[in-house]
């Protein structure tokens, strides 16, 4: 497919690949980073996540409606708030939804499943009565649009850098409040034993429901930043859920960074792939070569040998 | 001893017999006579389900093996008897429109000139017969002895079958031409000659279908009354126990997920027959959560709870998406969630902690064997 | 497979040979270098404090955990290569520190399933449940003092209770090798005695591999003793030299 | 290309005939019909047991309130649902009024097997209108056939197939491909081509057609490259780097449902500028731009046979009806205008037919016409799709397409192409 091109033409198409990647990596990270902290380091398996993408999505819908129709001066920052509300909203329910139904299923994950996959069901019907079953368009504001022409024929996506650095903001964030704060330290001995942290004063239903709502709030921030590469309706959030899980399985449950190099590992292979092969099977080989490294290191890719 | 010996005819308790006779006239005489042939075929394909509903108490309800891919092997089964059916249906005579006669008409429209190699042996009834078992209980085995090897179960497990059923979604949508893509493969006409639409074959074919199903429930039961059936009980409480009693874990796990795949299929090929077509929408991750829901709803230890949480679900699918669509999807969903808070064992769960002990005072029959609905313990 | 070299002129007729085994989880040696000769009908205790690699001896024997380096053999059959089942079809049967048993089965079940018959998928389907069998089972019963309650479910028993059972369902097993991690803690002092008892009748004619803390327990049954520390033995010998051992009065009693 | 026989050299003369036709009998002058006339006899227009009485007849709807087809068929439910409140104000068909049941699809094909079923066996509905995806057709089917049911059904797909117990209100695939692809090679000059598709089979017919047509009937004509993504599929970025080094005169994209959204708005980020680019796409109507965003997909071509703008009297009183009952913010999509037409279609062919049977309607279709279609006039062919015009719309950043072209003549409709497949 290469013949007749100049060097610095596919020069140029392997850097904005690599980009290509790189989006793909930040949309991967963003999607397991919430989904890693509650199932890597709760154990709950949350099918609901994709929902509370989408609640973002829908906060910064209105954001923008509302920013467009009574305070249009101020739209250009708009997504900033969008994003903020995003967090709180997907945050506030997923406390809600820890205190309702989470709380009662810890020794049974499998049940979480279920349980939550009913709750999936129960978003998706109320998402399409309040908002209709179409998708909804968010308008951004212009300056978040088009692209950045680096070279003559290099340019890259201003979204797509937006998606990048708030993926970074986030990570670090995350980083930090996981390995530096008290709450991560309080998070990561309730890991390790939800008894002995009980017993030396850590009260284990408080982290709990706060790990639940900042795992769901990252999911209603990454569902607020995807509204500018993907769509927003009742049922997008199915699309992202099988992946998800796939990302922070693959990069073994229990470690934050094993999530973010399983994301860089599988957007990799897929953009490359996609770029030479055509898209299904481009999905399918991906998808099929997690699944067979999955079945030979099925303690996820990125794990410390631990005795058991 | 002597227990053993008191209230069991041959594996099966006296309660679990009742059970099966309760259940045999309720599908076999109480249903067909009270409902119409349209509403009896909606019956009869419920109760494919309960194949699969049967299947996941053996491998998830007994072995703790939760698999989210059970619609691979309804479809794949389903798949395997609508092929056989295809190749029928598309016989010279009838295709003889097409620029390649006697192939199917989706094959036809893709530029096939002639049969793949992998179509040929379902111009066979037998073979394909063979096939609707085989071929999703060798896959089954494949998954199985990969993971269960790697000892991958639990969480692990459920999602990597769920990612095998999205793989396996994409390529039969994708590969339209082999598999009638998206539409799956439709107008299926006749069994041998034998006309499947007519009112006549429906009522055959239900009660086919459900002596099938007594029979795979009888099965279920002798399962569950072997000693792999202690075994799978005993490893889904201490799977490290079990090994270090001599047993191969791996072995046991990929006999039960077969033998759940290979029920499945059953049920997925006996979908095929009444419903006259196969499509891809079985085979992804949305039925096969909700087959999974069947189970719960029954009681995922109670193989003849599985049979009704089938049908109780189906049931109020069909009544409630008729009057209240809007309303479906949130009732399912409290429903997910309402049987998992309050009713973890279903409605087995349900009938043995009330409605049995009331019977049995009421019928003053002092037999508190069936308290228990199917002698399995609760959680 | 069954013949095998026997390394730096050791008797043959060891029926376990540990020989420079080590295990490392990411670069800890939990078992370092360690090397261990259990003789036939021997009974040997091991001790040593927390974290010295008793338990994961044993898990390397059974094939629990996968060894770094070194060599297994029982019998002279290389252990380290077999998975667990066959280690355990090979004569070798594990007690775990806590009471493993099956909550939801009955005792009896619980006994049956260690019956060895009908191991394979096959043989666990057509397994028929004979006088032989239930015979056996009763007379286990008897012995771990569980007879009237054999058709309880596992989960009722007493803790006690729950670790006769477990140690029921090895000698069903009828082992050549019986591995104890530290079968006594928990009980009460009547159990202690009860299962103190129940031991010394069934380690006649097997070798026993025992991991305990209490002192008294250990003077009771032990032929020999051996004492880990840091993933290496640090001494052995009959209870009286190991006591007497200034290398050990300095680990349990020095700091 | 296969154009009105009964006038192929006078197009311009047809359509002015045609709007002067269309002015003469304005849409809602039609309600001044009398059609309160004494009803004939049930006995007589009902003679296979179909739920007619004598004041009332029963017909089905069919279509996904829930589930992912749902944000697809909606429009769909209310542009039936609007015609057939008008056709009762006018007073219904053979002088009963119109019983509508509503069944859930719920986006799932065998559920709309069972419920065709449900009304066709329980119901008895003299016709059903109904289904939109393909695979939700495919299904149904069988059973009206078995059962001798009606259907009208509303989406352009792929063709390849013709009953007599379906009328297909909308375009088969080179109904709506070739005029497409002859206006872009003329206009525009475009020689190359790149493909894309969502992953199933109407994409992947389409681009079939497409791909012979280009090849083998447009000058210079080459498919550069052709790809399709699984449905649901949300990352275009590779492929939209791969258009980016070959460079194609034309992008030609069959995207549908959540994917379409991701594939504009990457598309605009990308810096591919839709008013240089030329991209030409069968398959974003009015409803998906609302998801879209205007602004994303603006100057893209749209090529199908209505849009909400479209100019002439009977659309100007279509939409100002549809707004009025539905809301002003729904809009019109191609599919939706083609689900309006399919009660009144029915309702001139039992008119026609003087029976509800469904031998008689299916046997009377062929030559109806229906002269308010919103989308000028239609009349039912032979093969039982219609006849129609062909358009070009040119997408603006409100959400709507500019009319840009439209074929002279009503195009035939040609579901098994000959030399296409």
């Amino acid at each position: 497919m290469f013949e007749g091109y100049s060097l610095g033409d596919l020069a140029s198409i392997f850097v904005m690949q690599g980009f290509a990647g790189l989006i793909l990596f930040s949309v991967f990270v963003l999607m397991a980073l919430g989904l890693a902290i509650i199932f890597g380091q709760m154990g709950v398996i949350n099918m609901a996540h994709g929902e509370f993408m989408i609640l973002g999505a829908y906060v910064t819908w209105m954001c923008s409606q509302i920013f467009q129709n009574y305070i249009p001066a101020l739209f250009p920052i708009y997504f900033f708030v969008a994003m903020a509300l995003a967090f709180v909203a997907s945050g506030a329910l997923g406390m809600l939804v820890e205190w309702a139904l989470i709380r009662h299923l810890y020794k049974r994950p499998l049940d979480t499943l279920l349980a939550t996959w009913g709750l999936s069901l129960i978003l998706q019907q109320v998402y399409r009565s309040v908002f209709g079953p179409r998708e909804v368009g968010v308008d951004l504001p212009s300056w978040m649009m088009g692209s950045l022409q680096l070279t003559d024929t290099i340019e890259v996506q201003i979204n797509g850098l937006f998606v990048m650095s708030l993926t970074v903001v986030i990570t670090v964030v995350v980083a930090f409040l996981m390995f530096r704060s008290g709450w991560g330290r309080q998070v990561r001995a309730v890991v390790q034993n939800r008894v002995m942290a009980g017993a030396v004063g850590i009260d284990t239903e408080k982290v709990d429901r706060l790990t639940f709502g900042i795992g769901c709030g990252i999911a209603g921030v990454a569902g607020s930043a995807f509204t500018m590469i993907g769509s927003t309706g009742p049922t997008a959030g199915q699309l992202y859920i099988v992946d998800t899980f796939l990302v922070v399985v693959f990069g073994g449950a229990q470690s934050l960074l094993g999530t973010i190099l399983s994301a860089f590992t599988i957007s990799q292979a897929q953009s490359t792939m996609e770029f030479f092969l055509s898209g299904s099977i481009a999905k399918v080989l991906t998808l099929l070569g997690v699944v067979g490294i999955l079945m030979l290191r099925p303690q996820g890719l990125f794990v410390l040998k631990i005795r058991r | 001893m002597s227990v053993f010996s008191k209230e069991r005819y041959g594996f099966l308790a006296r309660s679990e017999i009742l059970g099966l006779l309760a259940l045999a006239a309720l599908i076999v005489v109480v249903v067909p006579l009270s409902l119409d042939i349209f509403r009896l075929n909606l019956v009869g394909k419920y109760l494919t389900y309960a194949f699969v509903a049967i299947g996941l108490v053996l491998c998830w309800g007994f072995g703790g093996i939760l698999s989210l891919g059970q619609g691979i092997f309804f479809g794949l089964g389903g798949y395997c008897m609508a092929m056989f059916l295809k190749l029928e249906a598309s016989s010279v005579e009838n295709t003889k429109i097409q620029s390649t006669p006697g192939i199917p008409d989706f094959m036809d429209w893709n530029q096939l000139t002639s049969l793949p190699w992998f179509w040929q042996p379902f111009k066979s009834l037998p073979l394909t017969l063979i096939a609707v078992v085989a071929v999703p209980a060798v896959f089954a085995f494949v998954i199985g002895t990969a993971m269960f090897k790697r000892r991958v179960g639990g969480v692990y497990f459920a999602i990597i079958t769920q990612a095998v059923a999205a793989i396996l979604t994409i390529l039969i949508i994708g590969q339209q031409g082999f598999t009638g893509g998206i539409n799956g493969i439709t107008d299926l006409r006749t069994l041998l000659g034998w006309d499947i639409r007519t009112d006549h074959a429906k009522y055959v074919l239900y009660f086919v279908n459900a002596a099938l199903l007594m029979g795979v429930l009888v099965l279920g039961y002798f399962v569950r009354a072997s000693k792999l059936g202690r075994i799978l009980v005993a490893m889904r409480d201490k799977e490290d126990r079990v090994r270090f009693s001599g047993y191969s874990v791996a072995s046991f796990k990929t006999f039960v997920f077969c033998l759940a795949a290979a029920l499945a299929a059953v049920g997925g090929a006996m979908f095929t027959l009444q419903v006259g077509f196969m499509s891809p929408s079985f085979v992804g991750i949305v039925p096969s959560i909700e087959m999974v829901i069947y189970t719960a709803v029954g009681g995922r230890l109670s193989l003849i709870g599985a049979v009704y949480g089938t049908l109780l679900v189906n049931a109020a699918k069909t009544a409630l998406s008729e009057s209240f669509p809007q309303l479906w999807l949130l009732g399912l969903g409290g429903l997910f969630i309402a049987v998992v808070l309050a009713f973890p064992n279903g409605l087995a769960g349900i009938w043995g902690a009330w409605i049995a002990p009331w019977f049995a005072r009421l019928t003053k029959s002092g037999s508190h064997g069936s308290a228990v609905a199917n002698g399995s313990p609760a959680e | 497979m069954t013949t095998q070299p026997i390394g730096q002129g050791m008797a043959p007729d060891f029926l376990l040979e540990i020989e420079n085994l080590t295990v490392s989880f990411d670069g800890f040696k939990a078992v370092n270098d360690l090397s261990l000769y259990v003789d036939k009908n021997e009974i040997r205790v091991i001790i040593g404090p927390n974290g010295a690699g008793k338990t994961t001896v044993l898990d390397l024997i059974c094939g629990r955990t996968k060894a770094t380096s070194g060599s297994i053999r029982f019998k002279g059959q290389e252990l380290t290569r077999l998975s667990e089942n066959k280690i355990v079809l090979a004569g070798v049967g594990r007690k775990f520190q806590t009471p493993s048993i099956y909550d939801d089965l009955t005792v009896f079940e619980n006994l049956e399933i260690s019956y060895p018959r009908g191991r394979t998928v096959f043989g666990a389907l057509t397994f028929r449940r004979d006088a032989q069998v239930i015979e056996r089972i009763e007379e286990i019963a008897e012995m771990i003092f569980l007879s009237d309650r054999l058709h309880e479910r596992g989960e009722f028993l007493s803790h006690g209770q729950k670790q006769w059972l477990e140690i029921g369902m090895l000698l069903i097993q009828d082992p050549e090798l019986l591995m104890l991690d530290e079968p006594v803690a928990g009980m009460s002092v009547t159990e202690r005695v009860k299962t103190a008892e129940l031991l010394n009748r069934i380690i006649k004619d097997r070798s026993v591999l025992v991991i305990e803390h209490d002192m008294k327990f250990v003077e009771d049954i032990a032929h020999r003793v051996t004492v880990l520390h840091q993933g290496k033995v640090l001494s052995e010998g009959s209870m009286e030299r190991v006591q007497n051992d200034p290398k050990v009065i300095e680990v349990y009693l020095g700091h | 290309m296969s154009t009105d026989p009964t006038n192929p050299h006078r197009p311009d003369l047809l359509r002015r005939r045609l709007l002067m036709g269309m002015a003469a009998a304005p849409f809602m002058g039609l309600a001044a019909r009398s059609a309160f006339a004494q009803a004939p006899a049930t006995a007589a227009v009902n003679t296979t047991g179909l739920a007619v009485t004598d004041t009332e007849v029963t017909v089905g709807i069919l279509h996904s309130v829930t589930g992912t087809m749902a944000i697809s068929e909606t429009g769909s439910v209310q542009a039936e649902k609007l015609a057939i409140e008008q056709i009762n104000a006018m007073g219904g068909v053979l002088g009963r009024k119109i019983k509508i049941i509503q069944e859930d699809g719920a986006s799932d094909w065998p559920n709309f097997a069972e419920k065709a079923k449900k009304l066709l066996v329980n119901d008895k509905c003299a016709s059903v209108f109904g289904c939109w995806t393909s695979a939700s057709r495919k299904a149904v089917l069988p059973v009206f056939e078995q059962y001798n049911g009606m259907l009208y059904y509303p989406t352009f797909y792929e063709g390849l197939e013709q009953s007599k117990n379906v009328i297909y209100t909308g375009q088969e695939a080179t109904q709506q491909i070739i005029a497409g692809l002859d206006w872009v090679n003329k206009t525009k000059g475009a020689k190359t081509f790149y493909l894309l598709g969502s992953d199933y089979i109407w994409p992947r017919t389409s681009n079939k057609i497409a791909r012979k047509h280009i090849e083998g009937h447009l000058a210079g004509g080459k498919v550069v490259g052709e790809e399709y993504f699984p449905l649901g599929h949300t990352q275009f970025n590779s492929v939209i780097n791969k258009i980016k080094l070959v460079k194609p005169d034309v992008i030609y994209a069959i995207i549908v449902g959540g994917s379409n959204v991701a594939f504009y708005k990457q598309l605009k980020a990308a810096g591919i500028d839709l008013s240089k680019q030329t991209l030409l796409t069968i398959s974003v109507t009015e409803d998906e731009i609302d998801g879209i965003g205007g602004e994303n997909i603006a100057g893209a071509f749209a090529c199908m046979k209505y849009f909400q703008s479209l100019d002439n009297p009977n659309n100007k009183a279509f939409v100002e009806a549809f707004h009025k009952m539905w809301g002003d913010k729904t809009v019109i999509g191609d599919v939706t205008q083609a689900a309006y037409l399919g009660p009144w279609l029915w309702k001139y062919t039992v008119e026609k037919a003087g029976s509800f049977d469904i031998d008689k309607v299916a046997a009377a279709s062929p030559g109806v016409e229906f002269k308010g279609a919103p989308e000028g006039y239609v009349r039912i062919h032979e093969n039982h799709h219609l006849w129609s015009k062909t358009r070009v719309g040119k997408a603006r950043a409100d959400g709507q397409y500019d009319v840009i072209y439209e074929t002279a003549d009503l195009v035939e409709p040609d579901p098994f192409p000959k030399g296409y497949q």
